[in-house]
Formats: C-alpha cells, sequence, structure tokens
C-alpha cells in the first residue's frame, strides 16, 4: 500500500455515476486540492493536518478526498477541481493562489457546491477566501531571533516575491528590530515554493555571509536541516520542523487550518455556510509560535508571549507607525495602525531588510 | 576573506555531484555510448539511497543502494542500446523519462523524511584559517570523488584496461577484430557510469539536501552530460569543471545576498546560461572536438553486420 | 572457365591452413560460396579477384572477424573454429586490414600493443617505457624511422601502413594475412616490406598476400589462389603462370577478347564543358589543372592518397579550396558547396557509397529521386509520389537492380546495386559533368561491366565523365585520356592509344625529392 | 572450444534479421508498446494492492465517459499533439530538439504579453484580431526560442539536445520574472501572475458547455498539413533525407543547415502555438507556470506516432488518457500522481524494443 494514502477512505472505484445525488444519509463529501505532496513537511502538510481534524471531529458525517501535486496552471487545476464537484464533493478547498481563477469558474457552473480558496482574493456567491496571518507567526519569529543573533544579521531564504511574503519578511524584521534595533535581514530568493536544493545553497550562501539566524518563507525544511549542519538558528514554518534540526530548530510558527477547516464544515452541515473573507491570526488560533527548543531562555519564551498577548489584545499591533522603508521613506505615519488592505498590498521592505523588492 | 572560503565550500560541495556523475558519463564516452539517462539515474538513485539511507540510519549502506540502483538502470539501458541496438539517444531520453516517474512513484512515502546531516571535518587540516574552511569541512564522498578523478585518470592514460576502453570508444570495429568483446566492455563502462551516477543521485540526497523530493536532482544530470563535452572528455578538465558549474550555481545566491540587484529569477539561470555559452565556446572548432570526441560515440555496434 | 586447376586436395604435412567449403552469407548477398584455399609452410601466397570477389570476406573469416555459415578451416590438419578474432590470434593468425584498423587517439606503440602491453608493477599500471621500447624494436627490425610515442593521426598513411604491419609481426603470427599491403607505400617502402616478408618466409611464417599489383605478385608471391563473385576459381603457381591467364580467371574471360580495347573515339575536337586551373588545396591537391570535353570519359590515375578524389570533392564543392578557378561551359564559376555544383550539372559519385551516395536508411525511390525532386512535383507544391516510384521502378528496370521492390530499404541491398542506385540518382538528375570516383569498388563483374557499358553510352550521349579508379585495367579500359595523380600533383598525361600499365605506374610513382616527413611536418 | 558468454546469449530468443523491415510491425509497434504498457501497469496495480481491472477502468475507461470527459480529453491532448507534431519534424531531420518545453513556455509568455499590450481598457482592437495577433506571438516566440538552439549548433556546433534543455530551464525562469515584473497585473495584489484576459480574445468552444476549444479543430488541420508536408512536399522530403544521410543529402545538393533551420523553427512554431493555445484556452492568464510538461510528454507522443503527423494525433490522445487516467486514479483509487510518470516511461522503453521486431523477427533459440 502507500504508507499516508491509506488513511484516506477513497471512493470506491465503481463510483463513476457522481452526478447521482447523494442520499440523506451518505456522508457530506469535502475534497482539498493540494498544490504540494501530502508530506511536504510545509505548506500541504499542514492543510492536510487540518483535513485529518476534520475527519476526526465530523467522523461519518464526512468523507474528505484529497488531490495532490496539482499544477498552478489553471488548465490543470480546473479540470481536477470539477471532475472533484463532478464526482459529488459538496465543499471543496482550494490550497494555493494559483488556482483561484479555475475556482471561480467552476463555482459558476456548480452554485451549489461550496468552494474555498486560499490566500487568494476573489470572492463569489459560493466561493469564500480564507487565509492566516502567517505575518504574525513571522513577527514573533524575529523577536525570539532578533534576541539570539549574535551578530545581529539575520537572513531570510524566500520563494516568491508575493505580498505575502513580502510582509512576512518585513514583519519578521519588525520583531527582530523591536528588541535589537541594530539587526538587519538579508534576503535571498529562491523562486520557488518547493525545492530543497535551492533552499539549502540559498542558506549556506546566507550562512556563509554572516547570518546567524534564519527564517524561510518556502514549503521544506532544508533550511532548518542547513542551519543545524552550520550551527545556526533557525525556525520551523507552517509546521513543526524540529525533527529536522533539532539544535537548530528555535520555534515554528505553525498554522491550524483546522479552526477553519472545522468551522466551514460545521457551517455546512447545519447549512449556514456564507461566502465571505476570513483572515486568521494568532487570536483566532489560526497561527501560533510554538514547539519551541527546550534550551531557549525562558526570558524569550515570556516575551513572546507577552508579545502575543498584547497583538491578541489589540494593544500593542504589529504595524503600528511609524514604520519607514528601507529607502527611508515612512510608510506608515506615527501612531496609525496599518488596516488590512495596506497589508495585502505590501510591496517594500521596512528599514533594516536590505536590497531591493524583485520585480 | 570568510565569505569567500564558504563560497568555496559551498561550491565543492554543489560540485561533487555533477563531478561524480560526469567522471561516470565520461567513461560512458569513453567507450563510446551516449547515456542521456544520467537524469533519470541520479532520481533513481537519490530515492534509493535515501530510503535505504533513511531505514537503515547507515549513509554507507544508502550510498551502495544508490550506485546499485544506477547499476539497474543502466542494465536497462544496456539490454536496450547494446543488445538491441535501440537508437541511443532515444532509449536515454526514455530513462530519464522513465527514472523521473519511477522516483517519484516510490518516493512518495519518503516525501518530508529527513537524515541528520553528516559532514566531515577533516581534523587538524580544518583549522587553517581559510583553507580550512574552504576545503577539508565537506562531506567524505566529496574527497572521494576527488580520489576518483585521479583514479579515472590514471586508468585511462596509465592502464590496460583503461587503453582498451579508449579503443572500443574510438574504433569497436578495429577493438572487435583485435578480439576484444566490445559489447561486454560497453556494458562494463555502462554500470560503471550507473553506479558514478547512482553515486551522485544518493550524495543529493543523503548529504547535498538530506530529504527526498520529487526532481530532486533538478536538472544536474543533464548538466554533467555537457560537462563532458565541456572537459573534451579529460577527467582533470571535468574536475574543474565541476568546482566552476558547482561555484555558478551558488553563486547566484551569493550576489544576491549581497544586494545585487539583477532580479534573482535573471540570476538563477546563471548555470543553465553558464553551460550554454561554454558549450558553444567549446565546440566552436569543430576539428578540436572532433579531434578530442571519442570516434564511435552514440554509434550502436553490431558485431555480426556486414 | 577454368585453367591450370591445380587444387591442394590432399594437404601436405607443411599445409599451415586448409580452409575447405566455406560460406558466408549477408543479408541480400551471399559472400563466400563453398570457398577453399590452403596456405603452407613459409610460403606466400597471394589471393587475387576483383574487388567484390570475397577475399577480404574469407580473411576476415580466417580472422575471426565474422563467422562463417558453414565448411571447415584445419590448422596443421586439425579442424578449429574461430569464432572471434581473439581465437585467430591465439591460433597464431594475424591480419593487416585494408580499411587502416588503427586508433587515432592512441600512440603507434599503444596501438600495437593494444591488451599486450608490458606491464609494469603489479601487472596493472603501464609500462610505458618498455612498451616504447619493444616497439622500438620491432621498428628498426622493419627499419622503419618512427617515434613510438607519435600519435596515429599525426601519420601518413604509409607510416600507418607500417604501424599496422609492425602489430601484425608484434603478434609472432605463423600466419599473416596481408590485404593490399602496399597501396600506399614507395618504392622504398615497398622494398622495405618484402625484404620483412622474406624474413618471416624464412621462419616459417606463412603470408597470405592480398594485391591487385601483378608485378609485385611475380616478384614476391609462391602461388595464387584466385576467387570470383564469391567463388573460388583456382590456385596456380605464380612462376608458371601467365598473368594474362590469371587476369582472365579473374575477369571470367580473356582480356582481349572483353571489347575494351576498341579504338577510343576521338574526343579531343569535342567541346571543353569542364576547365579546372590551379586548383589548390594545402598538401593534398597542389596546381592540378586540366579540361574535360563532351563526350569523353578522363580517367584518374595514381595510388592511394595521390589526391584523385580530393580534386573531385574540390571541384565538386565538398572541401573547401585554397586556390583555383572553375569554368563550366566557358563560364567561370563559384563552387562553394555540393549544392553549387549540382546546380551547374555536375554530379559526384562517392567511392564511399554509404556515407556520401546513398540514404541506407532509406527506401529505393527516395534514394533514386533525391537530388531530382524538383521533377515530381506538381503545382510547383507537391511531391508527385507515384511518378517517382514509377521512375525508380523504370531504373530498377533498365540497370536490372536487384531489389524485392523499390520500396527495400538500401541497406539491405548488395554493394552493385546500391552503386547502381547511386548511378540511377545522377542519371535522373541528368547532370552534364559526372565524377565517378571509384565506381565497381565493391561490385561483382557481372555488375561490373553493366556500368561499364552505361559509362560508354553516357559518353556517347554526350556526358563528360571523369573517372577515377585504381583498378589500372578498368581505368586503361575505360578512359580516352588518363591523367595520372602523385603527392597532389598531376604527374603526367596520357592518351588511350600510348597508356600502359608500366606507363601509368612510373607516373604514378613520380615523386619529390623532398620526403615524407618534412611534408608530413608541413601539413600538421 | 570454451562455450564463450556472449551478450546474445542473455535471453532466451534470438533475434534473426529480416531480409526487408516489416510494414506490419512499424504499425504494429506502438500498439504492441501500449498494451504491455497497461500490462504492465495491471502488474503494478496488483502491487499495490489494488483490483487491476478497476485500475485498468480508471485508467482507460473512465476518461470517456460522458461528454464532458471525452472533451477534457481532447482539451488535454492540444498541447501534446501539436508539440509533437513539431518534434516529429525535428526528429525526422535528426535534429534532437528536447526543449519544446521551453519553446512552449516562450510562446505561451510571449502570446500572454501580446495581450497584456492588447487588451486594456478601452483598447480598439477587436477580438479577432486580438486574438490573431497573440497567436503570431506566441507561435513567434517558439520559434524565436528554438532559433537559439539552431543558431548555437549552426554557428557553433553546439549540441542541440544540451542546448535545447538548458534553455528549457531558461524559459522557465524567464516567464517567473516576466509574471513577477513587466507583465505583473498591475491590480493583483502583487501575485505573480497577469491579469486575467478578456473573453473576447479567447478561442472559442468547439463544443458547447465544455471547455474544449477551436484549438482541436485547428490542430487536426495542422496535423493534415504536416502530412502533406512531410510525405509530399518538397521541404520535408529534403528534411527526412537530410536526416537520415547528412552527407548524402549534401552530395545530393541540398543544405544540412536549411534541414536543421527549417526544423527547429518548425517545431518551435508549432510548440509556441501550443503555448498560446493554452493562455487563449484554458489557461486564459500569465501563471509562472503553464506546462506541467507538455513538452517532454510530447517526445514520448512523437516517437508513439513514428513520427508521423496522423501518428501524433493518435499517441497524443494516448498520452492525454494517461495524464488523465493518472488523475483519476489519485482521486478514485488514492494512488500517487507519481504513476502517471512511470507509465510514460514504461511506454516509451516498451516501444523502443518492440521497435526491434521492425527489423527484427523472434526466433526461439534452439538449444545447442
Amino acid at each position: 500500500g502507500c504508507g499516508k494514502k491509506g488513511e484516506t477512505p477513497a471512493p470506491a472505484a465503481s463510483a463513476t455515476a457522481p452526478a447521482a445525488a447523494p442520499a440523506k444519509a451518505e456522508p457530506l463529501k469535502v475534497a482539498f486540492v493540494y498544490i504540494g505532496p501530502v508530506g511536504d513537511a510545509g505548506w500541504t502538510f499542514a492543510h492536510d493536518k487540518g483535513r485529518k481534524a476534520v475527519e476526526e471531529k465530523y467522523g461519518d458525517k464526512v468523507k474528505t478526498t484529497f488531490v495532490e501535486n496539482v499544477p498552478e496552471s489553471a488548465a490543470d487545476a480546473e479540470r481536477v477541481i470539477r471532475q472533484l464537484a463532478v464526482d459529488g464533493n459538496k465543499l471543496i478547498f482550494g490550497t494555493t493562489f494559483g488556482y483561484m481563477e479555475a475556482m471561480l469558474k467552476v463555482a459558476k457552473e456548480f452554485p451549489d457546491v461550496k468552494f474555498e480558496h486560499a490566500t487568494g482574493f476573489k470572492t463569489a456567491d459560493n466561493l469564500a477566501q480564507y487565509d492566516v496571518r502567517t505575518y504574525e507567526g513571522a513577527y514573533l519569529a524575529g523577536v525570539v531571533a532578533g534576541k539570539m543573533s549574535k551578530s545581529g544579521k539575520l537572513g531570510v531564504v524566500a520563494s516568491v516575491p508575493i505580498p505575502e511574503v513580502i510582509r512576512n519578511i518585513d514583519s519578521f524584521t519588525l520583531g527582530a528590530r523591536s528588541v535589537n534595533p541594530k539587526a538587519t535581514t538579508r534576503v535571498v530568493w529562491v523562486n520557488k515554493w518547493f525545492d530543497p536544493g535551492k533552499e539549502r545553497e540559498a542558506a549556506t550562501t546566507l550562512i556563509g555571509q554572516g547570518v546567524d539566524v534564519l527564517m524561510q518563507n518556502t514549503d521544506s525544511a532544508a533550511v532548518v536541516q542547513t542551519a543545524q549542519e552550520k550551527g545556526v538558528y533557525a525556525f520551523g514554518w507552517d509546521s513543526d520542523m524540529t525533527s529536522f534540526g533539532p539544535k537548530a530548530h528555535q520555534a515554528a510558527s505553525m498554522i491550524n487550518w483546522s479552526v477553519y477547516y472545522n468551522k466551514r464544515v460545521g457551517e455546512v452541515l447545519d447549512g449556514t455556510w456564507k461566502t465571505g473573507s476570513s483572515w486568521l491570526g494568532l487570536k483566532e488560533d489560526g497561527i501560533d509560535l510554538g514547539a519551541f527548543n527546550p534550551d531557549l531562555p525562558a526570558d524569550i519564551k515570556a516575551l513572546v508571549a507577552e508579545r502575543k498577548k498584547a497583538i491578541i489584545d489589540g494593544s500593542a499591533p504589529i504595524w503600528k507607525g511609524p514604520v519607514v522603508d528601507n529607502t527611508g521613506k515612512e510608510v506608515v505615519a506615527k501612531d496609525a495602525v496599518a488596516d488590512d488592505a495596506f497589508l495585502h498590498g505590501i510591496k517594500f521592505y521596512v528599514q533594516g531588510v536590505e536590497g531591493k523588492v524583485p520585480g | 576573506m570568510e565569505q569567500f572560503a564558504s563560497l568555496i565550500a559551498a561550491s565543492i560541495n554543489a560540485g561533487t555531484p555533477l563531478l561524480l556523475a560526469a567522471l561516470g558519463l565520461l567513461i560512458n564516452e569513453r567507450a563510446g555510448v551516449l547515456n542521456l539517462g544520467a537524469e533519470g539515474m541520479m532520481l533513481v538513485a537519490a530515492i534509493a539511497g535515501f530510503a535505504v539511507g533513511y531505514t537503515t540510519h547507515s549513509p554507507l549502506l544508502g550510498f551502495l543502494a544508490g550506485a546499485l540502483s544506477g547499476v539497474l538502470m543502466a542494465a536497462l539501458f544496456s539490454w536496450l542500446a547494446l543488445v538491441l541496438a535501440t537508437n541511443q539517444v532515444a532509449t536515454g531520453l526514455a530513462l530519464s523519462i522513465f527514472g523521473a516517474g519511477l522516483s517519484a512513484f516510490i518516493g512518495q512515502r519518503f516525501v518530508g523524511l529527513a537524515l541528520p546531516s553528516q559532514t566531515l571535518a577533516i581534523p587538524v587540516l580544518k583549522d587553517i584559517p581559510f583553507i580550512g574552511q574552504a576545503l577539508f569541512q565537506q562531506h567524505w564522498m566529496s574527497y572521494l570523488a576527488l580520489l576518483l578523478c585521479a583514479a579515472i585518470g590514471w586508468f585511462i592514460y596509465r592502464t590496460r584496461a583503461g587503453l582498451v576502453l579508449r579503443a572500443v570508444g574510438e574504433s569497436p570495429e578495429s577493438a572487435h577484430a583485435l578480439g576484444y568483446p566490445v559489447r561486454w566492455i560497453r556494458f562494463a563502462a555502462l554500470l560503471f557510469g550507473g553506479a558514478c551516477c547512482g553515486l551522485a543521485g544518493a550524495y543529493l540526497s543523503l548529504v547535498y539536501t538530506p530529504m527526498w523530493v520529487e526532481g530532486l536532482v533538478s536538472g544536474r544530470g543533464w548538466i554533467a552530460l555537457a560537462l563532458t563535452a565541456f572537459a573534451t572528455w579529460r577527467p582533470a578538465r571535468v574536475l574543474l569543471g565541476a568546482l566552476l558549474f558547482g561555484g555558478v550555481t551558488i553563486l547566484q545566491f551569493y550576489l544576491q545576498g549581497m544586494g545585487v540587484t539583477v532580479p534573482s529569477q535573471i540570476l538563477s539561470m546563471l548555470p543553465y546560461v553558464a553551460t550554454i555559452v561554454v558549450l558553444a565556446l567549446i565546440s566552436r572548432n569543430p576539428d578540436w572536438i572532433r579531434l578530442n570526441m571519442p570516434a564511435s560515440l552514440g554509434k550502436p555496434f553490431k558485431p555480426d553486420a556486414s | 572457365m577454368r585453367v591450370n586447376m591445380q587444387q591442394s586436395e590432399i594437404p601436405t604435412p607443411d599445409c599451415l591452413i586448409s580452409l575447405e567449403n566455406v560460406t558466408k552469407r549477408f543479408p541480400g548477398v551471399l559472400a563466400l560460396d563453398n570457398c577453399r584455399f590452403d596456405l603452407m609452410r613459409g610460403e606466400v601466397h597471394a589471393l587475387m579477384g576483383e574487388n567484390g570477389a570475397g577475399k577480404s570476406t574469407l580473411m576476415k573469416v580466417l580472422a575471426g572477424v565474422y563467422p562463417k555459415d558453414s565448411g571447415e578451416i584445419r590448422m596443421e590438419g586439425l579442424p578449429v573454429e574461430i569464432p572471434t578474432p581473439r581465437a585467430a590470434q591465439a591460433l597464431g593468425i594475424g591480419i593487416i586490414h585494408q580499411e587502416l584498423n588503427l586508433m587515432n587517439h592512441l600512440s603507434a606503440a599503444q596501438n600495437i600493443f593494444i591488451g599486450r602491453e608490458p606491464r609494469g608493477r603489479y601487472g596493472l599500471f603501464l609500462d610505458e617505457e618498455a612498451l616504447n621500447r619493444q616497439t622500438k624494436a620491432i621498428f628498426e627490425r622493419m627499419r622503419l624511422d618512427l617515434d613510438p610515442s607519435t600519435l596515429v593521426s599525426e601519420l601518413t598513411v604509409a607510416k600507418q601502413q607500417m604501424v599496422e604491419i609492425a602489430k601484425a609481426l608484434s603478434f609472432d603470427s605463423r600466419v599473416l594475412i596481408m590485404d593490399e599491403p602496399t597501396a600506399a607505400l614507395n618504392n622504398a617502402e615497398i622494398e622495405d616490406l618484402f625484404r620483412i616478408i622474406r624474413q618471416l618466409q624464412s621462419h616459417g611464417v606463412g603470408i597470405i598476400y592480398i594485391s591487385h599489383k601483378m608485378d609485385e605478385l611475380r616478384q614476391i608471391s609462391n602461388r595464387v589462389t584466385v576467387m570470383r563473385d564469391g567463388k573460388y576459381i583456382a590456385t596456380v603457381p605464380t612462376a608458371t603462370t601467365s598473368m594474362e591467364t590469371i587476369i582472365g580467371m579473374m575477369v571470367g574471360r580473356q582480356l582481349d577478347s572483353d571489347g575494351g580495347s576498341q579504338a577510343m573515339p576521338d574526343t579531343s575536337a569535342n567541346d571543353v564543358v569542364l576547365e579546372v586551373k590551379g586548383l589548390q588545396r594545402g598538401s593534398l591537391v597542389k596546381d592540378v589543372s586540366f579540361n574535360l570535353r563532351k563526350g569523353e570519359i578522363l580517367g584518374f590515375a595514381g595510388l592511394m592518397g595521390a589526391g584523385r578524389t580530393e580534386v573531385a570533392r574540390a571541384v565538386f564543392g565538398a572541401d573547401r579550396v585554397d586556390a583555383g578557378e572553375i569554368r563550366v561551359h566557358g563560364a567561370k564559376v563559384a563552387i562553394k558547396s555540393p549544392r553549387d555544383a549540382v546546380a551547374h550539372g555536375i554530379g559526384y559519385l562517392s567511392e564511399d557509397r554509404k556515407h556520401f551516395g546513398l540514404a541506407t536508411g532509406l527506401d529505393v525511390k527516395t534514394n533514386v529521386a533525391m537530388s531530382s525532386m524538383n521533377r515530381f512535383l506538381t503545382q510547383g507544391l507537391f511531391l508527385d509520389q507515384a511518378a517517382i516510384r514509377a521512375t525508380a521502378q523504370d531504373f530498377v528496370r533498365q540497370l536490372s537492380i536487384k531489389t524485392p521492390s523499390v520500396e527495400q530499404p538500401v541497406r539491405l541491398l548488395s554493394g552493385g546495386n546500391q552503386q547502381k542506385i547511386v548511378i540511377a540518382k545522377w542519371l535522373l538528375r541528368d547532370c552534364d559533368i559526372l565524377f565517378f570516383d571509384e565506381p565497381t569498388r565493391g561490385i561483382d563483374v557481372g555488375a561490373k561491366s553493366e556500368i561499364y557499358k552505361l559509362l560508354n553510352t553516357l559518353a556517347e550521349q554526350g556526358k563528360a565523365i571523369v573517372m577515377i579508379s585504381s583498378e589500372l585495367p578498368e581505368v586503361l579500359r575505360m578512359s580516352h585520356r588518363i591523367l595520372v595523380m602523385c603527392e597532389g600533383r598531376i604527374t603526367g598525361e596520357l592518351s588511350a592509344a600510348e597508356a600502359s600499365q608500366e606507363k601509368i605506374m612510373q607516373l604514378a610513382t613520380q615523386r619529390e625529392e623532398k620526403r615524407d616527413d618534412q611534408r608530413a611536418a608541413q601539413a600538421a | 572450444m570454451r562455450r564463450r558468454l556472449r551478450m546474445g546469449n542473455l535471453w532466451p530468443w534470438k533475434l534473426e534479421l529480416r531480409g526487408t523491415p516489416s510494414r506490419t510491425m512499424t504499425y504494429l509497434s506502438p500498439v504492441l508498446a501500449v498494451v504491455l504498457t497497461m500490462l504492465l501497469g495491471a502488474l503494478l496495480f496488483i502491487a499495490l494492492g489494488k483490483d487491476p481491472l478497476a485500475g485498468l477502468k480508471v485508467f482507460l475507461i473512465d476518461p470517456f465517459n460522458g461528454k464532458r470527459a471525452i472533451s477534457e480529453l481532447l482539451l488535454k491532448s492540444i498541447p501534446l499533439i501539436l508539440c509533437a507534431l513539431g518534434l516529429a519534424v525535428c526528429f525526422r531531420a535528426n535534429v534532437w530538439n528536447i526543449g519544446a518545453e521551453g519553446q512552449f513556455t516562450v510562446g505561451a509568455m510571449c502570446a500572454g504579453a501580446a495581450l497584456v499590450l492588447i487588451d486594456v481598457p478601452g483598447h480598439a482592437i477587436p477580438g479577432g484580431l486580438g486574438l490573431f495577433l497573440m497567436i503570431v506571438a506566441g507561435i513567434l516566440g517558439g520559434a524565436f526560442w528554438a532559433g537559439i538552439t539552431a543558431l548555437l549548433r549552426d554557428r557553433f556546433n553546439a549540441n542541440e539536445i544540451l542546448v535545447s534543455l538548458m534553455l528549457t530551464y531558461v524559459a522557465q525562469l524567464l516567464l517567473m520574472y516576466a509574471v513577477n515584473g513587466p507583465l505583473k497585473d498591475p491590480n493583483g495584489m502583487n501575485f505573480p501572475q497577469s491579469k486575467v484576459f478578456s473573453g473576447e480574445f479567447m478561442l472559442p468552444a468547439l463544443l458547447s458547455g465544455t471547455r474544449l476549444h477551436i484549438g482541436f479543430a485547428v490542430t487536426l488541420v495542422l496535423a493534415a498539413v504536416m502530412t502533406v508536408f512531410m510525405t509530399r512536399s518538397l521541404r520535408g522530403f529534403s528534411l527526412f533525407v537530410g536526416g537520415a544521410a547528412p552527407h548524402a543529402a549534401r552530395y545530393a545538393g541540398f543544405s544540412s543547415r536549411s534541414a536543421l533551420w527549417t526544423s527547429l523553427l518548425v517545431s518551435g512554431s508549432f510548440a509556441g502555438l501550443a503555448g498560446a493555445f493554452e493562455i487563449a484556452g484554458p489557461i486564459g492568464q500569465l501563471l509562472p507556470s503553464v506546462s506541467p510538461g507538455y513538452g517532454f510528454a510530447a517526445i514520448i507522443v512523437a516517437f508513439i506516432g513514428r513520427l508521423h503527423p496522423v501518428g501524433a494525433v493518435l499517441g497524443g490522445l494516448v498520452m492525454s488518457l494517461l495524464y488523465l487516467g493518472g488523475e483519476l486514479a489519485q482521486s478514485r483509487l488514492g494512488l500517487p500522481s507519481a504513476i502517471t510518470g512511470v507509465f510514460q516511461g514504461m511506454l516509451l522503453f516498451l516501444l523502443l524494443a518492440s521497435d526491434t521486431l521492425i527489423d527484427y523477427r523472434l526466433r526461439r533459440k534452439a538449444k545447442v
């Protein structure tokens, strides 16, 4: 058999007449479309954990299916998503930005199927958007990084220069500079979400250039591994990555999709599902910095807890002015707090990040 | 200075799999066989090496498994290209495509697992300022690759068997007329090449990025093929080329880290563009290539043909 | 017709080797048909026959290169199997191949001792020094002044031939097969070779000597065996048999009854269609000038490597030239590629048919139509496949090409039929000027005379033909005028009336004073 | 004599050279390869603990289930067939272009770039013209990318296999740069993708209610055109001869350079067209990655199709079946997605092996 796959109750092969409406007693069919393999230990892995949580919570009431490694190219995604709809799935989660147009199209064709798209921005009557405030995790990681770095040189192995990633780099830097104003961040882009070889080369380069704490906004654990090998610090991203580098791993910014998935599945089951956009943060338990290294000093852990509390209760928002970009321009005025629209459109590096945003 | 040392160290690390694979391919090509399946062999070896290394906790067994799976893939190629005398180019392509699929298939259950990293720093030498950091903090496979390079140079130019190998690549008809079993020699060369590509693949999954992901090799097999031409089929130049290409791979990130404002995608093109440019420069003089290229490269040999 | 049959049915105790009823078949051709041959100790036994008669195949069977299909080989009376070249070596059979079988990237010494190099420590290392020393010793025995570590690719053809001989000598063979060993040697070198052969003879080595040069056979051989069309014809003692008789056996009829020596038509007043002036290409073609007239067959004679092929290739635009002027029908033309040459009505039948004449993987009709596709265009766009097939079928009939169909891949046809296809290709192209480079190489006798007839017919039709051939009888028989080349120069011109084998050979060996080595150095 | 170990002794059958290559086997060999692949596939299913019949049903039958499924099958085959049509020309001319993937990518990028320029609010260009310009841009882009390979081969003698492959990687990065930079949708929240192009510039549907666009009809027409080109035209013929015997072709008066250029430009154009069709068809915008490996799969398609345009159409459908079957096997049987790759590789291997039977017949060896 095939390891993890075995846990998925695969629909019977003979279920080729999916158009037939399921009888009342039949479970709600929920499908997940993944960009990567479920075992990437990062992004897709976290989503799949959410899927498993749904299975656990609702048991017989639901039946989940997933399709992994679906390319972002709309040509394929659209077919896969449509096929899932045809096969009788009533709630379909698409977990990467690139599926947005495909889901939009298919959603039009299947008004009675609910669609959920992660990290995009377009909605429809039966297409909702959801995302997680990963930057809050990045900020808390930055706090740890600022404290732990001896050289004050931080590094980020970054994937693709979209606002989300730039926001995370900025937030990481803001967190670090909040405890160490001299800290600087160096960024290397690998232009891939998932390429351990490149991620490792990038990390090696950063370490060679004197960086002693790394964060990555890519989908594999290669950076943690490299940090472990070279004796510097790193963070888990999306999931706990302690096993890849027990010494290097300081903490992990972990996404918890299950909160959202459980909520939405419940809403479909009781018929209260509505479209909309959700951006889950520390407050909603959508993200958290956890899996701390046992050797991490207690005072730092305490500091993180304190900051977390301040973010949740709104007493100290991350993006509170004055925020200055790395050319010296003030982008958020003193005492102003950036709103979600502003955060969605970030295309600049804050002070302390070296270099220029690509593109 | 320290940065530079780390650049060299990283180049060696990145160059090691290229060197291993290119050396194996060099032996293939010296025997007159063009095996375009390097990428596929490396992929299968990468997953085999990782799977065994992970389950047995022994990197050594992992390397052995990698080499063995490379040999098996090469044997598959040999059966088609030597026994059935199929077109070597098409068969090599098939091997690459098949290897990509097979490795992804086998690798499903190993995705997301990690091995501890294992770098061997040579005790005293590693502490030499600069040189120690640049040269003596590598995995043992890097040093082995270096030894292999020297051994192959010695083998090709200094041993009887090496001479026969060259003869087979140069003129299989003559070698056959002299009584050498041309196809068996090519078979042996292919298996050796497979083993080397296997080690290279295993290095990638066991040492370079101690994990398995689909498409882990990402074009290194093809670059290794280009390297053999770049090196005009000489082991010493393969070494030089491997380090150079390893360096270019690292250089793109190095430059980014240094704050060079060229878009990162353009920098990422560097290894590929460098391969093309070097290939064009090397091939520019057809006489030179012809003088160095094994004369029967890529041509099937059938002993009974009239 | 069999003359003076003196067969060796009962091998004497001195019989080193005997072959009986050996048959070898290649796809589409019966290369050896129940052949026999024997060799005595200390004998030089010449094997004669026209190209394609099966001599080389027979020798390759003996040397283990091709396994025989049936028949028996005995060595000193005992039956032996020679499935591989290695087995042949083990039996003490050495062969010097007609196509030089040397590996260009290796040194002379490495070529000679490949696989048997003196080993150094632990039996693994190559002992280059000992290798070169031993090679030097062989060279000295041959009185050959050559550095053993020179790369073969840097040697002249003659030197390469000497290395081949040295290689065979180094095996201490009891049977030595020499396939046209003197084709590229000058007189002094031939003398050296003969001295070595006699020396070997006196040690009891048997030598099988394949050559076309009658005078050589006279000088060196004891017996002659003649083959024709893959069949054994006869074995005769050299001393008591006239050359005419041998040649007669080779071609299957007496020479003078062949109609070859008819009075040649006088073409000296015809229009000059091709004029070549001062053609120069490195050291291969030196200041070559000649005229070619309408309806004329101009023979090009010379030894191997004399530059005849190079002249043809230069005129045809296949090689770049350093200097020279070419006029076609009086007008100066620039020929930079074969494409230009074909456009000016020049066709070239290469000596290397399989590479340059044919697309061997493709079918007969495609090969025939290859150069003349424009003829088969309908509406200026589409190829009329039916017309191509019909035309090809016409040629197959006309030239009696033996093929199952015009869809048969050419590689599966015999040499003679392949050559006919190349000729058909150029006939279809309707070129005015045709270069035939070794048109009958590897072709059986029947096909040969058909090709001769074709050439004559073409000349009568007003085509201008250059015929390059290493077979003097052929040149003498076919040419209206003969140019002889040596070392890239034209050394003489003979009319059909005055030409003879002796005169041609004299001109063909008329060398410059300069030594080979110096020239080779310059060339390098 | 000691019995020698010979390579021919490694298997129990003897290959006997046929006098005349078998015409039947030429056509039968791909069929044999497909059948053998399916048999091995069934064994694979058994090894994975799946019902082989159910597995094969998902792979072979389910993709034909209904109008929509068939339309998806045909849709997926368009880029495969188009790329294979071009590659068949290259391979026949003995030009080993394995960079159709890159040519496809650049074609898609150029087509997308054209639409980014054309498709602006208040534009005055009618949809048909815009679509036409886009497709021309795609073709030119693909041809240009293949042209680089031709140039380097022609002028520098650089191996076209390696150059075309390296250019594929460069093309993918170039596209990534383009959608991160110049072609990025200004209103797209800085995401690396172009705007979604207006419907008027998209290819009209061939079958209403499905995604199958008229590109499929165009593809079939082009396959017919290529059949004529390859079998009936002078140019196609000279490519073929030039590829089979470059020296002989040169001596017969054709230019091998023109064979190189023509085949690569034709191949690049087809790949570029395929890229443009994907942009103007199912994708509808430029993304950082536009192909899941069509250019590579098309190599197999070209071989399965006997390097013949009609064969490319059939081969494209087979390959499309493998893709869709692989997807269904994932969602219905819980098989990993990599199974498609395994099937593709096996298919090509088995084809190469089966091709031996064109020249040889298989005979059981007599015991010696």
